[in-house]
């Protein structure tokens, strides 16, 4: 968690440097959720997500100075610099991106849980979305055909109370989302995400049920962004009040690992501070690293459009 | 073997089904009720719901579902009933489906098929004849192919499965009876971005794909009548698209006209006409005409629905203009 | 409902007789649907439904020769033969058709609860949809809003157990498609529309709700078509058995309300007879009246497109 | 009074909410958050929920709900936090707004106004940088505008909101903080299907829309500094399109230009040089060329984003060619 958000640090710091350009979305305060999550989760398990996609990149076990390039527009970025901050891909990690059409990945979700189920694996297939994505038509239509059909697939709603300046009442109904799954006799719940601990005991029992049913489930992961909703939101008193922050912050689920830590298993806090003065150490390496490195080279702009033959050329 | 332009779609696809396990086809009303077009006919019962799955009407997410099988390494071959319908899933074809292999850096492929009748039919009214291809050759990412022949439309489909990007393989509804031969090779396959000659000529060149290239067929027999010798042009493919082919007998014949059934205006047949000129324009004896859909929403009344599609009689009006 | 069956009898024989083309569907079976429903709105209350919709638009008091008209392309029709069967229209009878677009009409549909809402009216809005449309993304967004916004508009989904080809069960996760407004804190329930009277007594406790609380609701009614999907639907062994539409036939609403009348209220047979045969000979009499009226004239095919331009002509 | 585009298009909503009690505003963030390019800011403090509606992220939904409102005569201003989300909307627009009015046979209009920024803007990768208006031109029952002056902004897009039909508004992102002039007149409006002429010039025509206007100014300005007098003619609105005046600088420069944003293949400008050649033929002294945005899905690093975006220089390069 901490080198998590050491690197999201570092990501604002390239997007007010200049470094990074277009939208840019950090993980910060939601930590929890994306860990306690995906350390549950089978190696060859299919991952994806949205835009807000760092920390599960990180998580998955990709080069960080990989994925500050791609943030930089680099050509040793995962996506030789072509995605950028919202569309981090890594096959060999099985992480199918890093999503920018709210919404419209989870499709892409159960289509994952589909190829698994035609396939005869054994993997489960995870859909982070946010609270504002759980508002996109294609999402229900993909719970139904993933229920109707047995797959093997996990949407986690990331609820972090807002979809850009609009705060969950006033885009859902039913604050409660993971009841949306109701009308498609889907297993649903709502679970704590500022505990890591919480989030991995829940999803390891989600997760084995899913695996072993092959019955889709829809889980609400409740959480909160500290940060704004990207790096160019600067005015966040126009949905939310700082106290409401401050407040939220007392639930930070770094603290909240840390306190347990010291305070249950007697761990010293200068190890603590130790991590923590490491973790941003390596991340500040890791700027100056994909900082340094080269942009792509111009007839890049024209490959990876085919597998096989380069689009008409020129303006 | 003589067959028809439907059952030689079906059997390019019973075909690639049998050659590779991870081909399957997605679709609405494709099973148990064999297609509404009956271009699956059978094959439900052949290869069983694994193979052959029906769905619910739930466009974006079915063309999402198979781009995410796809991505893992699948072969969908998606139905849409109509062409028409996969305006719905448009999000998912040119924005996701489309841009995959470029946003990830050539990590992942989508070996999608999007296939279907696009165009008018017999009264389907103004919601249900649109002609797509046009809008899909303009988006870098996909391939987009219009056979017109029953030959092409077993070629170019197993090309289409084989293919490692997306393909959108459109199908006009008046084609589906064609009666033509296909040989007896299951590798038989016809690469994209190459035009067929389909009638030689020296005066003056059409330009069409799909069923129009019958209509230009048709009025280049007129004009040969008329003792004028018309090259027709069937371009097959308009993404890529071999435009070599196309200059090459507009540089012959000095002369060409561009056919198409969808709307006139901002049709893929600009596209075509701008390139003629900008190549060719040395060689041009009279300006690059155009036959297009008539500009309006599709009216259901068949009086005025046939004013909309050209027919022989607007390419010969139009032809025979350039030629004064 | 016996007008509107004898209507029907009449559409497919034009279908048959080649006086229409494209796409025709008939309500035959499912009428105590759209009259016990829409015998329970206020006049003023817009109406809206998808391509099968001739029912709703001969009840609403459209002229049947101008729809037959419009049926066969003429220019007498309600929209002068440029809709045909799947697009009639009347803005006298508050009447917004008449879509082809499976399940993309329950957004115009909420936007006339909308507009109801903005103007401070006190109508109710009424959508009807088919099963196979409550697989449509559009109608979870719309759903969504409506609670989210208090719209007087109520879904009637007019399950008659097939989309197209497709047995309820093959196209939805659970089959109680009402359960789908569960996640969106909206009124939901299912009820019985093979019976006139009792779908005009649920209609109208449900819309004098609506109309009161100004809270939307999705209604299931159950009901069967007995006729294929469309007119040229030729084949439907491929979806049903022939067992199966006769034990349908059973629950017949016309035959349950002729012994009603007969049975309950001593309606002399002769009088439902004599009523069946003005209704047969009507129709028969709109059938001829229509295909006498001309045909659009050419240049109506430039004109509507926009209210006040014409399009660019020709080919 | 002096403004900026984004402050005019601002001050034309406002005008028309006080003016129309049917008139109001929907979309995402555009009410408490002020509209994510700020175009909205302000309105939903003065004018209430009512008035300024905040929704959920749901396109196709927003867009249904606001023709359906417009049907019964509401006046929609729909805003699309980027144009490249209309895409999930597609079919509403086209498949159902379009065609109300020729499908009901004139019984219903639909007044709704779809508004937001379309082009690329900086970095916003393959997802978001889309130019849709020449998709939209195609689409017989729209029509679409594409301003590139403070004083267009303001006066075409009072137009759309008083306009019957549906109407696509289309704005640069790179335009918002332009600066220019707007008469003090509540009433003022301008007629849709009017190029402008920016630029008088007698040896060529650049023809561009919307940000490219601006592309082209800067090029004849170049070019007048060789001696060649460049027109440059900004089409505002491309549907209508006024093609005569386009026509008539052409029949007077002999050689033209076409300047466009979108992808190249298949993009508006072909419809543009097409028809341009179809009509000046005897006067064009070189084949009509083109600029367009490069055929690749934009990509996210800032070099080769600059490269698919058409500059002053790759105008001066292509107008050089034809004036060779
Ligand atoms: C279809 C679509 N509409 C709108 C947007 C603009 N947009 C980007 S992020 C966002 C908010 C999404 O909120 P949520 O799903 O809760 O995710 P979070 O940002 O909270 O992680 C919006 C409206 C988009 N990218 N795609
Ligand atoms: C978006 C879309 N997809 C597919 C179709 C083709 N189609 C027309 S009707 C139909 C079945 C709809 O079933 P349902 O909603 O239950 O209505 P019913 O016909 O039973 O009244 C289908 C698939 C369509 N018109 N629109
Ligand atoms: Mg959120
Ligand atoms: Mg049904």
């Amino acid at each position: 968690m901490v080198r998590m958000r050491a690197f999201e640090d570092q990501s604002v710091r390239a997007f007010r440097s200049g470094l990074a350009g277009g939208y840019l979305h950090v993980y910060t305060g939601m930590e929890a959720t994306a860990i306690g999550w995906l350390s549950s989760r089978q190696p060859d398990d299919p991952i994806i997500t949205a835009y807000r996609d760092h920390a599960h990149a990180l998580y998955l076990g990709i080069d960080p100075v990989v994925c500050m390039a791609e943030i930089m527009g680099r050509a040793k970025g995962t996506s030789k610099g072509k995605g950028g901050s919202m569309h981090l891909y890594s096959a060999d990690h099985h992480f199918y991106g890093g999503w920018g059409i709210v919404g419209g990945h989870t499709a892409l979700g159960a289509g994952l849980g589909f190829a698994i189920k035609y396939k005869g694996g054994n993997q489960v297939a995870h859909c982070f979305l946010g609270d504002g994505a759980a508002n996109a038509g294609v999402f229900f239509e993909v719970m139904n055909m993933a229920s109707l059909w047995d797959l093997p697939v996990i949407f986690i709603i990331e609820n972090n109370e807002f979809a850009m300046g609009t705060r969950l009442e006033f885009h859902a109904a039913d604050p409660e989302m993971h009841k949306r799954a109701e009308g498609f006799n889907m297993h649903h719940e709502r679970i704590d995400g500022m505990d890591v601990i919480d989030v991995r005991r829940d999803a390891q029992r989600i997760i084995s049920n899913v695996r072993e049913t092959s019955r889709p489930a829809l889980i609400e992961v409740m959480n909160y962004r500290y940060a704004g909703h990207g790096a160019a939101d600067n005015d966040q008193t126009l949905y939310r009040s700082q106290q409401e922050v401050e407040l939220a912050w007392k639930r930070d689920p770094v603290h909240r690992l840390a306190n347990l830590l010291t305070e249950q298993y007697g761990v010293n806090k200068q190890i603590l501070e130790k991590i923590q003065r490491e973790a941003e150490e390596e991340m500040e390496g890791v700027y100056d690293e994909a900082a340094a490195s080269p942009k792509p080279e111009p007839d890049e702009v024209y490959s990876d459009v085919y597998t096989d033959m380069q689009p008409e050329r020129g303006h | 073997m003589t067959t028809t332009y439907r059952d030689a779609l079906r059997q390019a696809m019973v075909e690639e089904i049998e050659r590779d396990e991870n081909v399957f086809l997605i679709g609405e009303d494709i099973g148990r009720y064999q297609g509404t077009f009956r271009v699956t006919q059978g094959l439900f019962e052949r290869f069983k719901q694994h193979r052959v799955l029906d769905t619910p009407i739930s466009e974006p997410g079915i063309v999402g579902i198979a781009t995410g099988a796809a991505m893992m390494g699948l072969r969908p071959i998606v139905e849409m009933m109509t062409m028409s319908f996969s305006i719905l899933a448009l999000d998912q074809i040119i924005n996701h489906a489309a841009k995959i292999h470029y946003m990830s850096g050539g990590q992942f492929k989508v070996p999608i098929v999007i296939r279907g009748p696009g165009g008018a039919a017999n009264q389907l009214s103004a919601q249900h004849s649109h002609s797509m291809e046009g809008w899909y050759a303009h988006v870098p990412g996909l391939k987009v192919v219009a056979p017109s022949t029953v030959e092409d439309a077993y070629g170019m489909l197993k090309t289409a499965v084989r293919d490692d990007n997306p393909v959108i393989f459109t199908e006009n509804p008046g084609l589906y009876s064609l009666k033509g031969e296909i040989p007896d090779d299951k590798e038989f396959t016809l690469p994209f971005g190459k035009c067929a000659i389909r009638h030689e000529g020296s005066d003056i060149t059409l330009v069409g794909y799909s069923r129009m290239t019958h209509v230009c067929a048709e009025a280049a027999e007129a004009l040969d009548q008329d003792g004028v010798s018309a090259e027709v042009i069937d371009v097959r493919s308009l993404l890529p698209l071999d435009a070599e082919t196309i200059f090459a007998s507009v540089r012959k014949t000095n002369r060409a006209l561009v056919v198409y059934e969808d709307w006139k205006s901002g049709g893929f047949g600009a596209e075509i006409a701008a390139r003629i000129q900008e190549s060719c324009f040395d060689y041009l004896d009279a300006p690059v005409g155009r036959v297009g859909g008539l500009n309006v929403p599709m009216p259901y009344a068949r009086n005025l629905e046939l004013m909309c599609i050209p027919n022989k009689e607007d390419v010969l009006a139009a032809a025979r203009q350039l030629l004064a």
